[in-house]
């Protein structure tokens, strides 16, 4: 098991009802662990959801480690 | 220089714009985001835009590199507005200066481009009818596809 | 909002934005043609604009009816400065608002890159070596080859 | 014989030395009627010179009326 940091926005923070949290989980990849919030939370449908380990982008499939800060990426729309 | 941000308050273009001037260059282009009374259809009161700051400060200034290298421009700055926003605020503000008219038109355009597409911010539509909805959010927002990438200035 | 004008005082853009305001807009793109320190190799240490007014104003206003016509935009406005300019000053000026950012930054490209070509208005460029000449005069200009489009900005 | 009002600028003006001037004229268009103050004033070769008759762009060839304004327009360069 390793502990995660997570940080939620925009219809994941609505949808978790809390900006930020650590769990302590068996996910190897940012897949696995969206798989598992998903389970916990049930995020609506969304056309893509992209990631970012320690504030940079990162493929779903890179293995997390103990201490990560993750951030799950709903599709953007700033301007 | 080449200067991204993200900013709670009003942006102040006026001021921003000062920081641009060179002498060596012939051309400044901006552009601005305004919030719309309507978007699909849909009477919009206010927007509310948050951001993953860590993350949008890094792409911002990196789509500020990688539009100076593309385009032979001196300074561009981008700020980007999160929190509450009424209808006719500003979202977001580009502002470029080079040698020449065609480099600063293109390097604002690619600028705007790539940060509505990949800076980590996203708005949420509040509207007159009482729903509201996180855009380009499928199962959030009435009224469905919003995979349009012109729809949302 | 379609206005094209001609001043001999400062252009006062900040002022100017404020006109072209409109809750259905999305967005606004702005143009400022800058006087540069070197045009074609030449130290410039200051420029002269020289207008034909009445017909300048006449053709300035087409081209907003053009740059309307063209693209799905709110409002437009163009103002260019005649007289004595000192580097850094600013020569002309152009606003454009509209529902997104595409006809933005179409129109206002357009808009300049007309007012360039057919407005007539005429610049003296004044050099550090003591020279002078009207731009895009052939026999008056030293340095020859005035005809490139891309040069004067 | 017909009285046609001429403005001048930039160039034009610089080399003719006056603003303005009324001639009488036996020019039947801007074309000949610029032949005629070219030989007078020996202005400096243009890459093109266009015309405007009472404020609005006109042909090289358009007849001339009497009363009529005429400006001669060297290639422009704002901005």
């Amino acid at each position: 098991m390793k502990n995660i940091r997570i940080e939620y926005f925009a219809v994941l923070r609505e949808q978790a009802g809390l900006d930020s949290e650590t769990l302590s989980t068996a996910a190897e990849t940012p897949q696995q662990l969206f798989a598992e919030l998903n389970e916990r939370y049930a995020f609506p449908q969304l056309q893509s959801v992209k990631v970012a380990i320690n504030d940079e982008f990162a493929d779903m499939q890179t293995p997390l480690h103990d201490g990560d800060a993750v951030v799950f990426i709903p599709p953007v729309a700033g301007g | 220089m080449l200067q991204f941000a993200i900013q709670d308050a009003d942006l102040q273009p006026d001021q921003w714009r000062q920081e641009l001037l060179d002498p060596a260059c012939g051309g400044y282009a901006s552009f601005e985001g305004w919030v719309r009374n309507h978007n699909d259809g849909e009477d919009v009161l206010r927007l509310e835009y948050q951001a993953y700051a860590a993350l949008a400060l890094k792409e911002g200034q990196r789509i500020l590199a990688e539009a100076a290298e593309k385009f032979p421009i001196a300074h561009a700055k981008c700020v980007h507005r999160t929190g509450a926003l009424e209808i006719g605020g500003m979202a977001v503000w580009v502002g470029v200066s080079g040698g020449h008219r065609d480099e600063c038109f293109q390097a604002c355009r690619y600028i705007i481009d790539e940060v509505k597409h990949r800076v980590p911010v996203w708005k949420k539509e509040h509207y007159r009818n009482g729903d509201s909805g996180w855009v380009n959010c499928e199962a959030c927002a009435a009224g469905g596809d919003h995979d349009n990438g012109h729809r949302h200035d």
